[in-house]
């Protein structure tokens, strides 16, 4: 196999999916023969037709009918063009395919897709992180990959697990991030990864972050210090004990994440350690997101809205130097 | 006004459903007087005739019914059972909601009867998309999904888009607008304007108009739909007018509804109509309907004794996990 | 003044704000001659005609129009029938009024009253708390005030503000919650309160929560533990300050919230403890909040779905005796 | 067609708004491809009569306009600064939008040009809003609002839902739909069934239908039902047929458009067939129209010259406050 990108990871996911399972179809705008605004389903309406259906602009319907679909046994995935857009599916999400297995007993198998984060020029419309949302709401398990192996196999893993899987994808990974295949460690749906292992402190981020810790924690490397780089992966239910022993290890937390300030991963994060490993911290532990406004146009004022490799080595020498 | 002979079979069945329904909800609302039901109360009184027909005219085990909140007679009509009603509204564990959730939000969705959820026009969607499944399946001939909706939601986002996908994929969809003229105690005029069955050309559907409280013309406009779409010719909109003959919930005593309309052709309780059609139509004898109140008087009392000897839930027992596969967190 | 109670401070708040200020008008579901479904605004149509303004079932339109509304210099009200339909406004608050000001320079001086919280067999669909939310977004002002007193004053606080206001009114409080009248202690809309003094341990609360909070100290004090309880008032922006100072006396925090466990108020609150105020900590942080399910009919489940008494006491318990 | 003598003073202030808007997305269209503009350049092109007209129709300081992503010309006839638009798309702190949102999420509202989000349907209901304060402040009468959407954009709920309110309450409002048979890469029929016209009557509004590349019609029927609007026969629902004559926006080379589309009646140019009726009409003469051609072309070249000179937001001294009224947070 060439190169591989993540947006290859997700579209060559999705490809075997229809092909293994005849549960499974995909709905959402300009998915069919135009093969979506990111290429994800590019050549699968082709392969697999009737089995990946343009949907008119109806966010909303659009979950209400994947919801309807999961009822009969079937395993739909939707595209959301943005993720910025599941705020007009929120309903739906949250509040019936959320809650009917606990209701019912009757499962919703769907995968909401939503590609995330920012890229510069995009804005306050096309750059959310929703992750936090979703996560505050029973019932619904949130991922977020950040390689280009975990793009394929959560994928896979969300589509077949039983419960409705908002699947996080990061624009701005798209065809930035590259691998040689798409084999993971095979880590299960749920588990947190040591992306990079250290002593001094814990960086516990996901999704396009855990490329920025890794670059920070290079540079501060170079400066003697080793830093432990965990990506959660799944943001809800979120692995714990992998976040706990990597703290017992380092004993400094920098809690990261590129979406709004306030509440949110990185305030669980911080929440939970603060709770359960209060013993073995041996600094407060910090927290780092993007700035508490909307996201901005301009590439300038959008670099400096979200943390950096600048920022989070600032942090994490905080951290240290504590 | 008589009702054709061929329709002597739909007729009783829709009225046995309607009846049943009637006593059924007499007593959940003397359960509420009495204190035995905690939340909300929502009855379908007035609205029987065009319930009821909507659940006979379909088929249990092959189509899909999410009624809405006042759809006790289609839901009787379609299969509920009593015990689904008594339990859920009782809060037994053994009913299909484990009083987990109470009164109208249960179903069967194995059964083809969805859970609604309280936002007004999500089930549309949902249908839509049990609907779509099916047709991907291959399970889709002679299938019709049929859900119901008051005059208030037509309003909400959620029923347009879900009209609107619905007549994109041309699915057999029965959307039944009960136009009972009030939206909790907003009246018709505050809700929108025009006529509501101008909606349907809007979404290239065909309309349906029917006089909500006679069971005539609901067998024939809704029966009519209900035919279309199995037919395969897509979706259809019926909006049918009456009235609601109870407040919005047992805790409201609905006066603000005019009394012009209470004393109007609206205003005709759909019992009493179904009743003299189906004596003039020759469809049953003196009697027959007085018969039919007492057995589900039967049945109901039944019911409700059966469920209020059950267990209602063990807060220690219960499993807090919302999910299936994956595990609860610990909090 | 005869007894009031907290319906009845916001139907009064709602009165003068109408009374005294022409750009005050209410627009939702019932509002008009049925005074709305809690009768918070009974009477006010008769008063008032033509500015309380019947909708109808359309949430998104609601909060556009409200917004729309303000860009004309109004200060509009929007009533949600109940909390948990505002998922239906959810695009138009966060992505809509919340951005416009920070893009535009143009403020939106609307107020969203959110009738929250559980009450016995109200189920999954009319009991939330949805405060988490509105706060994760930038621009928004999310207040929710537990006493009489505050209903009034900060209601109409709200109002008057140039910033667009998440008001969340817990239903529990409406009848039950009464004061003499409607005076309060004057503190500004977005400063929390000590409501209970101690030494011991500091319960950092809102809304209907800080009523068992109280209860639960008074039970504690039988057995010489003095606890304080504090009020946030205003959930964003969050008055650390207060929150700080209380902990700085008492070295203990129980974070206790009647919302879903992920993410959140209490989340929020923990992690700026344990940020900031490491090392006033005498014991880890603890959270307390309602159980990761939908929020059950059954009162039973209801009772031992959210934070009671007995189940604070017994979390202070083991903060106490840490 | 000639145009009637009556209409020249409105058929060429709509001309030359379109002629400004042509020659502006071209410039803006290079500067996308020279890589001066980050992010989305989405163009009017084709779309330039119909909005045009709609813009000049309306009252600048007294209406409300709230264009979508293809309204350059209708923003242009309503009276936006070229800078404005220069600015905001090359990220200049002296715009509006100050680098903080850009390219068509501009607006000014204390002129009657609230700032798009990028949610389709969202800014419907916003109209409706400022038309509902105007009534309670005394000032609607003789006002419009107007505002547009897609094809696509119709399926939305806030498009449904707003259209109902402003309907309930007879606002003076006039949503244009252009219908440019796709919605990005999806064709009118994955989009709704029907005729989108045919919405109008279901919400009890007045709906028109226009040929959306022909100015002469645009004025007859955009003009018609704003200025029925303005006479407070409530909103007015404007459904034009056209075609997209460039990408969704200039990353996409929209190759999936329909070539009989094309080569057909919509694939007309809106500005050839309007310089074609104001020479026929004897409204202009030979060279009038390429005088205003030059004209624009100076003005824009100016713009653009005077925007590349201007500083961009510095990140360091960015207020990072998204309220007003309270401080921000520090975290
Ligand atoms: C989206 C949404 N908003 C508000 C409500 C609260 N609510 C419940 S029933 C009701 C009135 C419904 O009126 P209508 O649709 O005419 O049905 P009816 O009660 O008359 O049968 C309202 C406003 C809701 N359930 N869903
Ligand atoms: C609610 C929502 N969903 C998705 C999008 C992404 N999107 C932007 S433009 C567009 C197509 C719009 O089509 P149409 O309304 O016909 O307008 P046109 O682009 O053809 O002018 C889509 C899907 C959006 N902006 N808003
Ligand atoms: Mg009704
Ligand atoms: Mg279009």
């Amino acid at each position: 196999m060439s190169e591989v990108a993540y947006i290859d990871a997700i579209r060559e996911a999705q490809r075997e999916l229809l092909a293994d399972d005849p549960r499974v179809f995909i709905y959402g705008q300009d998915v069919g023969d135009f093969g979506g605004a990111f290429k994800a389903t590019q050549g699968l309406k082709a392969a697999f037709p009737g089995r990946v259906i343009d949907s008119p602009i109806a966010e909303d319907a659009m979950a209400g009918v994947a919801i309807g679909a999961a009822l009969e046994g079937m395993h739909p995935i939707v595209e959301m063009q943005f993720a910025d857009f599941s705020s007009i599916a929120f309903n739906q999400m949250v509040n019936h395919a959320a809650t009917y297995y606990w209701r019912t007993g009757t499962p919703i198998p769907m995968t909401l897709r939503l590609p995330s984060g920012g890229t510069p020029g995009s804005g306050p419309f096309h750059s959310q992180m929703m992750e936090s949302l979703y996560a505050h709401y029973p019932g619904l398990v949130v991922v977020a990959p950040a390689t280009v192996g975990d793009a394929y196999h959560m994928l896979k893993e969300s589509v077949a697990l039983e419960d409705p899987v908002i699947y996080c994808e990061h624009k701005l990974l798209y065809r930035w991030l590259k691998a040689d295949n798409f084999e993971n460690d095979s880590l299960p749906l749920t588990k947190a990864r040591i992306t990079r292992p250290g002593k001094h402190a814990t960086v516990v981020t996901y999704s396009a972050m855990v490329h920025e810790a890794v670059k920070a924690a290079e540079r501060l490397s170079e400066e003697g210090w080793e830093i432990e780089v965990v990506d959660l992966r799944c943001i809800k239910p979120m692995d714990t004990d992998t976040i706990m022993a990597s703290i017992a290890r380092t004993g400094r937390l920098l809690a990261l994440g590129e979406s709004f300030p306030w509440g949110g991963v990185t305030a669980e994060v911080v929440s939970r350690v603060a709770s359960d490993g209060f013993h073995l911290l041996d600094a407060p532990p910090m927290r780092l997101n993007a700035k508490d406004t909307p996201i901005p146009y301009h590439p300038d004022l959008w670099r400096a809205h979200r943390p950096t490799p600048e920022s989070i080595g600032e942090a994490l020498r905080k951290l240290l130097n504590f | 006004m008589a009702i054709a002979a061929d329709y002597q079979e739909s007729a009783c069945r829709a009225a046995r459903a309607m009846v049943t329904a009637r006593v059924l909800e007499d007593k959940l609302r003397s359960l509420y007087k009495a204190g035995k039901i905690v939340g909300g109360v929502y009855l379908g009184r007035g609205q029987e005739a065009l319930s009821g027909v909507l659940g006979t005219q379909l088929i249990p085990g092959k189509d899909v019914f999410a009624p809405l909140i006042r759809d006790q007679a289609g839901r009787t009509g379609f299969g509920e059972d009593l015990l689904d009603v008594t339990r859920t509204y009782l809060g037994s564990v053994e009913g299909p909601m484990r009083g987990r959730d109470g009164n109208i939000h249960r179903g069967r969705p194995d059964k083809g009867m969805p859970a609604m959820i309280s936002h007004l026009g999500a089930a549309v969607p949902v249908v839509a998309g049990i609907l779509l499944a099916k047709r991907l399946k291959g399970e889709l001939d002679g299938v019709v999904g049929a859900t119901c909706i008051g005059d208030g939601g037509a309003s909400t986002g959620a029923f347009h888009e879900a009209l609107n996908v619905a007549a994109v994929e041309k699915l057999p969809l029965v959307v039944v607008i009960a136009n009972n003229q009030y939206a909790y105690s907003t009246p018709n005029q505050a809700e929108f304007s025009g006529n509501l069955a101008d909606r349907a050309a809007g979404y290239g559907m065909r309309g349906w108009e029917a006089k909500g409280n006679d069971l005539a013309d609901c067998l024939e406009k809704v029966g009519g739909a209900v035919a279309a779409a199995r037919r395969g010719e897509g979706p259809q909109l019926v909006v049918a007018d009456l009235l609601r003959l109870s407040g919005h919930g047992e805790h409201d005593d609905g006066a603000y509804v005019c009394e012009d309309l209470k004393k109007g052709p609206l205003g005709r309780d759909c019992m009493d109509i179904a009743k003299e059609q189906l004596l003039s139509s020759g469809f049953i004898e003196e009697g027959t309907w007085e018969n039919w109140e007492q057995e589900a008087r039967e049945k109901v009392t039944e019911a409700v004794a059966l469920t209020q000897r059950e267990p209602t839930p063990d807060a220690h027992g219960e499993v807090w996990n919302a999910c299936k596969a994956v595990g609860a967190e610990t909090y």
